[in-house]
């Protein structure tokens, strides 16, 4: 037996910072940070050097300067005065708008074509692969300019409309045109209406400058307005719903106790409708119909091509990815599950209802997010089909007319990265929620 | 310096459009023609003695200043117009106009359209990145007419939109217009409103500071110029160049004097330049003129000796 | 195949078989495209009876109980099950499944709900009973498989042994009047089997009509009525327990028995 | 209850199944006619195929091969009184579409890359060939960019050479400066090599010993072989940075695993365009005054940036698919980090993550379309620069069909193959 | 568990214990994060002396012989192998793990090596030994566990016996002086066992250092000098096999024996 001793105390060496791993892991990350910092540094002193030799300093100055250009899509006030800031914001709801649109649209096709291409009929679900393949397989920027190519091509420009024998005509009892322009829908009109809310007072916008002969400030001075007539219909409408799952609540409980569902859905319809029709009459609701007039329709919502381009391309595209998914999704969940279910006496739309889908959600929604953010990354694409979004007006037109590309350009990064952080951010807590209890 | 860079590389690197009717596209050999292609040819037959020695890099709105600033090309020729700004505030030096233009308009004659006054509420097809932009904002807004703008990134597109009708009218300057329409399938039916809202110079510019390779591309526009004002042809070229009596004539073609050596180039720096494609009218001509399917007129660029307004400063 | 270990005494005075006949199987014939997987299947089964199906890997003892309650569809031939011919008529087939248990081989339990939630399932949808009601029987059914204290857990934290008996109160609570087996302990670690086995034999007991496809030939002697030997898709030999094991007739029972026993 | 004893005395044959579930009546009427609903989805598929065809087929079915305008192919069209589309367009420029503006003569180094490009992934794809191949593999990437690039043969010598300084390093300075000294000297020293003496001593081999093919400028890259090459190149660079990120990923030292995550969710949260811009617009600002790389190198090192990160999350993948015994038995038998990583760790990670890699190549190389948006003459870039010839000015539909056609062939055998692979390393577990 | 059916009469000629210590463990504790799984350990292993080490699961077995190479840290306390104290230093960890080799529950090889491959790789790569030696050793071990006939093939083309035999055989290739063994045959079927433990029993012979966490009971009757008993992450009972199996003194002790043989 060897006696014991006291282990020797030892003094700090200089390879301990290589050899014990103490310190071994401390030394590789101040290493790694040390080579960081130097690259970094490298990467910023080269910056400052060559900006000051090209006489461009940082400066976000410009923002403020009037951006001299129109937009066509505007969600908030804008004209050609405004300043490029303004226009900044202009472009990024426009590409907010068409993140959202094509998410929407892209998950109901993508839910379709997957569920089809697990059909029984030969035909259909072969048509629906055929579908997948093509829009995978053909890069996205093709297929946005393949389709604005097909709007404008197939669609009657507004001079078919014209004349004694037009070649073209609106359709349902002349409320909606179609044409190569975009499309024309009518648009709610109140004749009592409530005026706008503004919101966020922004300085920049001409609306809010004092005018000359000293009147008050012009009520729809603010970075946005929100009609007050839409929000009163939400709150009427939020309260029907509110109430209709009131109903539906106590029908569940009817249920639990005597084990019969009464039946509500008129009840629940009524709650909801009458109130909110109510409230529209009161406000004098109408529908502006789109009519011809000059060189345009004029009146109603007007959805540019562009927009419809880029959201149909995009949502096609994803909705292929997405139909993957939801196939996978859904064969992932065992065919045991089904069988089970079946055995028990459950019918299919409720096998789909009460197991399938609950299952198949916890699979498909994790890769379904990651969709949705290619979707919203895809979308600066736009400048393709000249849709007027963040890549368009902040790292496009803004960016050429004032030369300031290390501004824009690391601006426009960074919203897209906010974005990108947001929803993976919705993206982990859905995951964190829904895990599957395991042992 | 940039002229050294040039001879060392032993090729010019020419930033031109990625693709515009006339001035640049490439043909199916890979060559690339046109009108600013044909510039950019003169100057490396100047520089280099070889009209071939050039790579065309093509640039869009956007990275053209960019390439230029950073050094990637020599020598932009790119039908850029000529403003304050990117002259003082974006550091370029723009060495002459190869090229007066104008913003016009173009309609169907169905529309009954007859002035650009009266297209309060169409629909108005621009390309976008370029000054155009900014022009039509401030036309319309100066006469207090609204309109719809649709941004298109290429002329072709452009086009496409327009000839369907998903536009009332196309803006772009107004060579570009008659470009565009002298490949309709019906030219007739469309017309050239007679606004010209803008004053487009468009010639190639180079980076600001570096005067003497400025110098050379300048004087060989001039060159190209005078050579039309004086009768020096790619045909009569080497006729002239053994001598005669107009001594311009023999300073530019390197007889007389040491112009090229002033510039640090060879003294047949300019015979080369002309040869390469002709002089300014011959480069017209095979590119965008009547004769072309393009079929401009010489217009404001004819010589001002026939009442346009090019008017190269003398050689002496 | 572990043995069970205790052959407790059981009490056999429920298990009476009655006349009336709960399965009628007539002329049956499936294909499995151009497969012939089962062959001229004739079988009653009466009221209280309990059957054990054996036969090797195969040869057809799942797809012959599938086809009982139409999981999978026989091309010709009958089945009738309490009167009801099984035809593609939906309305026999919700009815024949809501009077016939099935117990999987893997379970197949509804992982994202709690086990409570997997037995009042079917009883709230299928059959309306009040939640309240549902709850009750589930809790007595799982208070039968021993398992009352496990109610609000999910199945993944669950053992084999005790998903298995889940699953068992899961079809019981569907009050069926048959109940149908496809190899219920095959998946288990031996430990469990036990448990299991336990459950099914006091379901016995208690007079339920069950067709069990299973290997545990301990549990066929303790309470079959009848050993069915089934190969390549027809029924070979059927005789009660003690004769077929003991004496076999047919030259693929004695080679079956042979290996299955010999182990 | 008296009938329970039973014994087959002739076992059945099998039969044929009844005549009407079988066949092609058989499969047509469970395919598609199995119910009433059924019956007219088919029908309403078939109508839609229908129309599909009957619009598109006349259109494609013109016999314009040979004009060589958009004026004489619109006459010959006008004579026929059918047909639509104008093919001459194609028969005249699909070389340019496939090369660009690469010398003609010298196509056949294009083709020889890329048919040798196969060779060398063979060995990697196919495990059953013979492993010497793998040596050809690791020629491959200095041979590629000579032969596309050209120039004299030294310069990819002596990049390899610095490879082989940092195997020699690591294989014969260990047991002189121990284990950790020898992997940093592996990394230092062919650094430098690169960086300080490689370029003068290629120089200076080559004027004894000029070996040199004709070389081309990246300019002259267009059409499909510049995706192509953006694609293959930007991979081949990922492949490494991937594994690094994917490393510094799982790493549990704070500092490198921020840093990488860092790296990764900045990369995959910013759209690929806005990094083509840095690239267009912006790298060399972040370069040393007076660098100049050209725009195709720039475009190549974003891609292969944009590229890397995605890698990483796919190697990622592959290394959470290995067991933790992997991990344990290596070191236990003593092997260190790198070693662990090279010898049992990747091998097995990478193998796993094939089907990943190519997937992640097919998005690369559908998405170097995006460069035309900065001026390259990619398919989409060269279509448009095309079409500003005026003798064809105003075609459409037949540029963008052929161009989306191609990727089809492209993209949809490779995610064939990759589909395959999974299958196969699913089933196929040795 | 399964018996070893031949309790064949080994040679314990080579299994002499020497006086030199080859393990020394003193005071030693291990927390994962603020659960106390070593408990003050003290234990020294001399030269040729083969441990069982035995205990319900969770008391800590694993960890402590993963301790022993480093796989796990130790947080106070000291284990010095063959006179090297472990310690941070990497150069102390990569000695010791050269010195001791292990083997794991599921094997571990690595499945995209041959077997051949697997065994030459560390002694080439850590020991830096010519390839053609390597390959010699290799061939060499692999015929002491009988399987040099499968040398070309791949570990998913063998058994798990086999398997398991090769991990012994490509720890035996780092000529090791102590060999650990956490449970090598647990993830076993029962015919497979024998092959294995026969190979441990072969090395036992050889006068090999080792301590391996098992309950085969027959196996630490065999071979053992001392079995020792861990609860709750403290050894709680320590003593030649005989006297531990047949006269346990500590009453956890009791309770385990009676459950792992009595079953
Ligand atoms: N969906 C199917 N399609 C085609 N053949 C099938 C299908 N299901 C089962 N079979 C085949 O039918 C035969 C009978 O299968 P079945 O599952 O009924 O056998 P089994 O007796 O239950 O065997 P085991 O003991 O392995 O469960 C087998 O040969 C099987 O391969
Ligand atoms: N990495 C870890 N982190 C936290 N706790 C752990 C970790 N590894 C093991 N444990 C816990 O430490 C305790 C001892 O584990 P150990 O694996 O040593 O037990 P064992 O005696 O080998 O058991 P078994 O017979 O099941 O293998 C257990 O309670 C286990 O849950
Ligand atoms: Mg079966
Ligand atoms: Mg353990």
């Amino acid at each position: 037996m060897s006696t014991m001793t006291d282990p020797p105390k030892e003094s700090f060496k200089l390879g301990m910072l290589i050899y014990d791993t103490r310190y071994r892991s401390i030394t590789i990350q101040i290493v790694a940070l040390i080579g960081f910092l130097i690259l970094a540094g490298w990467l910023i002193n080269n910056t400052i050097n060559n900006l000051a030799v090209l006489g461009k300093p940082i400066d976000f100055t410009f923002l403020r300067d009037p951006a001299g250009y129109d937009i066509n899509q505007r969600l908030i006030d804008y004209n050609s005065q405004s300043s490029h800031w303004r226009a900044t914001v202009v472009g990024l709801l426009n590409t907010l708008l068409v993140a959202v649109l094509g998410c929407i649209t892209a998950t109901v096709v993508g839910v379709i074509v997957g569920v089809l291409r697990l059909s029984n009929n030969w035909l259909v679900s072969r048509l629906m692969t055929v579908y997948v393949e093509i829009f995978r397989n053909v890069p996205v920027l093709l297929w946005i300019v393949f389709t604005m190519a097909i709007l404008i091509e197939t669609l009657p420009a507004p001079r078919d409309f014209r004349g004694e024998d037009p070649e073209a005509s609106m359709l349902l009892f002349d409320s909606v045109a179609l044409t190569n322009r975009g499309v024309y829908i009518p648009e709610p009109l109140f004749s009592r209406g409530l005026g706008d809310l503004p919101i966020l007072p922004d300085t920049d916008s001409p609306a809010c400058a004092i005018p000359e002969d000293g009147g008050p400030v012009s009520d729809s001075c603010g970075m946005f307005q929100i009609s007050l007539d839409f929000l009163l219909i939400a709150a009427v409408f939020l309260a029907g719903l509110y109430a209709s799952s009131k109903i539906r609540q106590r029908a569940d409980r009817i249920q639990n106790q005597t084990g019969d569902r009464p039946t509500t859905w008129y009840l629940r319809l009524g709650v909801v409708m009458i109130p909110t029709l109510a409230v529209l009459a009161i406000l004098g609701f109408h529908l502006g119909m789109p009519e011809l007039q000059g060189f345009n329709f004029q009146g109603g919502i007007y959805l540019r091509n562009s927009l419809i381009a880029l959201w149909l391309s995009l949502s096609l595209y994803t909705a292929a990815f997405i139909a993957e998914i939801v196939r996978a999704g859904i064969l992932a969940i065992s065919k045991g599950q089904t069988e089970a279910a079946a055995a028990l006496g459950l019918w299919p739309n409720r096998i789909m209802s009460l197991v399938i889908l609950p299952q198949a959600l916890r699979v498909i929604i994790p890769p379904l997010i990651s969709q949705y953010l290619n979707l919203t990354k895809n979308s600066s694409l736009a400048i393709a089909v000249g849709y007027m979004d963040l890549t368009g007006t902040l790292m496009g037109i803004t960016l050429n007319q004032t030369g300031r590309e290390l501004e824009t350009v690391l601006m426009g990064m960074l919203v897209y990265l906010s974005i990108s952080l947001a929803i993976s951010a919705g993206m982990n807590l859905y995951n964190q929620r829904v895990k599957l209890v395991e042992r | 310096a940039t002229l050294d860079d040039v001879k060392a590389r032993g090729k010019l690197n020419c930033g031109a459009n990625t693709g515009l009717v006339g001035f640049a596209a490439p043909n199916a050999n890979g060559e690339w023609e046109g009108f600013d292609v044909a510039f950019c040819r003169a100057v490396a037959a100047a520089v280099l003695g070889d009209p071939t020695a050039v790579e065309f890099i093509p640039t869009t709105g956007k990275t053209r200043f960019t390439a230029l600033a950073s050094g990637e090309v020599d020598l932009l020729a790119r039908n850029t117009t000529w403003t304050f700004t990117r002259d003082i505030d974006l550091k370029f030096e723009f060495v002459g106009v190869n090229y007066y233009d104008g913003q016009g308009f173009m309609v169907p004659k169905e529309l009954g359209v007859s002035s650009a006054k009266e297209l309060d509420g169409a629909t108005v097809c621009i390309q976008t990145g370029t000054t155009t932009e900014l022009n039509l904002a401030d036309f319309f807004r100066a006469n207090n007419i609204s309109y719809e703008p649709v941004p298109v990134e290429t002329d072709n597109e452009a086009q496409q939109q327009y000839l369907a009708g998903a536009c009332d009218a196309y803006t772009t300057d107004a060579s570009g217009l008659a470009a565009v329409r002298a490949t309709f399938e019906t030219p007739g039916d469309h017309i050239l409103l007679p606004e010209i809202i803008s004053k487009e110079p468009l010639g190639p510019l180079v980076r600001h500071g570096d005067n003497d390779w400025g110098d050379i591309v300048r004087w060989t526009l001039n060159a190209l110029i005078s050579a039309e004002e004086l009768g020096i042809t790619s045909a009569n070229i080497d006729e002239l160049s053994s001598g005669t009596d107009n001594p311009e004539i023999n300073r530019i073609l390197g007889t007389e004097g040491s112009l090229g050596e002033m510039l640090g180039l060879e003294a047949d720096w300019a015979k080369n330049a002309i040869k390469a494609g002709g002089n300014y009218g011959e480069l017209f001509e095979k590119n965008v003129g009547e004769t072309t399917p393009i079929g401009l007129a010489r217009g404001l660029n004819a010589q001002w000796t026939n009442g346009g307004l090019l008017y190269s400063p003398p050689f002496r | 195949m572990s043995e069970m270990s205790a052959q407790r005494e059981i009490d056999r005075s429920h298990m009476q078989v009655s006349d009336e006949v709960a399965i009628q199987i007539t002329h049956m014939n499936k294909w499995y495209g151009t497969f012939h997987v089962l062959r001229d299947i004739n079988l009653s089964v009466h009221r209280g009876e309990r059957i054990v199906i054996a036969g090797p890997s195969g040869s057809g003892k799942s797809t012959l109980i599938r086809c009982i309650n139409r999981l999978e569809e026989h091309q010709s031939g009958e089945i009738i099950v309490d009167g009801t011919e099984l035809s593609s008529d939906l309305k026999n087939i919700d009815k024949i499944r809501s009077e016939v248990g099935m117990v999987f081989q893997h379970f197949n339990l509804f992982p994202h709900l709690t086990i409570l939630e997997n037995c009042t399932l079917a009883p709230i949808w299928v059959r309306k009973v009040p939640r309240k009601e549902a709850v009750e029987t589930a809790m007595h059914f799982l208070e039968k498989v021993k398992i009352p204290e496990q109610a609000n857990k999910y199945p993944g934290q669950l053992s084999g042994g005790q998903q298995q008996r889940v699953a068992i109160a899961r079809s019981l609570c569907m009050k069926p009047r048959i109940m149908l087996f496809d190899e219920p302990t095959s998946a288990l670690d031996p430990e469990m089997i036990k448990e299991v086995l336990d459950t099914m034999v006091e379901l016995a007991e208690e007079g339920m009509t069950m067709l069990c496809v299973t290997h545990e030939m301990g549990f066929a002697r303790q309470v079959a009525n009848r050993v069915i030997f089934m190969d390549q898709g027809q029924i070979v030999e059927q005789n009660e327990p003690e004769e077929f094991f003991n004496n076999p007739q047919h030259e693929r029972t004695k080679l079956f028995l042979s290996q299955i026993l010999g182990h | 209850m008296s009938n329970t004893h039973y014994v087959r005395s002739e076992m059945l044959p099998e039969q044929e199944p009844p005549a009407a579930t079988t066949g092609a009546i058989g499969w047509v009427r469970e395919n598609l006619f199995s119910s009433a609903f059924n019956s007219i989805v088919t029908l309403l598929a078939l109508a839609f195929i229908y129309w599909l065809l009957a619009q598109a087929l006349p259109w494609m079915v013109s016999p314009t091969w040979h004009a060589s305008s958009l004026t004489e192919c619109r006459e010959i069209i006008a004579e026929l009184g059918y047909g639509g589309a104008c093919w001459g367009i194609i028969r005249e420029r699909w070389l340019q579409f496939m090369f660009g503006f690469y010398p003609k003569e010298l196509y056949w180094r294009v083709v020889l890359d890329f048919i040798l490009l196969f060779v060398a992934l063979a060995p990697v794809l196919f495990t059953h060939l013979p492993r010497k191949m793998l040596y050809f593999s690791a020629i491959y990437p200095f041979l590629m960019p000579w032969l596309l690039w050209g120039g004299t043969i030294w310069n990819p010598v002596m990049a390899a050479l610095g490879f082989v300084i940092g195997y020699l390093a690591s294989r014969h300075l260990a047991p002189v400066l121990g284990n950790l000294a020898a992997t940093i000297l592996a990394f230092v020293l062919p650094v430098i090599w690169w960086i300080f003496l490689s370029g003068p001593v290629a120089d200076g081999i080559a004027s004894i010993l000029p070996l040199a093919i004709q070389s081309v400028e990246s300019r002259a890259f267009g059409g499909y072989m510049l995706s192509i090459t953006i694609g293959v190149v930007a991979i081949a660079l990922s492949l490494p940075i991937g594994i690094l990120l994917a490393l510094g990923r799982q790493s549990n030292l704070l500092i490198v695993r921020s840093l990488s995550v860092g790296f990764i969710e900045f990369i995959r949260g910013v759209p690929l365009i806005t990094l083509l811009f840095v690239a267009s617009t912006l790298l060399n600002i972040f370069m040393p005054p007076g660098t100049d790389f050209d725009i195709i190198l720039r475009v190549i090192i974003m891609v292969t940036l944009f590229a890397s990160a995605y890698m990483a999350e796919v190697i990622r993948g592959g290394l959470a698919a290995l067991p933790r015994g992997q991990y344990e038995a290596a070191d236990a038998l003593g092997l260190d980090f790198w070693m662990a990583q090279r010898l049992i760790i990747m091998p097995q990670a990478l193998k796993i993550s094939i089907p990943g890699i190519v997937s992640t190549f097919i998005g690369v190389f559908k998405d170097t379309t995006l460069v035309s948006i900065i001026g390259l003459l990619d398919p989409l870039g060269l279509s448009r620069a095309i079409l500003a010839d005026a003798a064809w000015n105003g075609l459409v539909w037949e540029i963008y069909g052929f161009i989306a056609v191609m990727f089809f062939i492209f993209c949809f055998s490779m995610s064939r193959y990759s589909m395959y692979l999974e299958r196969k390393l699913q089933t196929g577990h040795r």
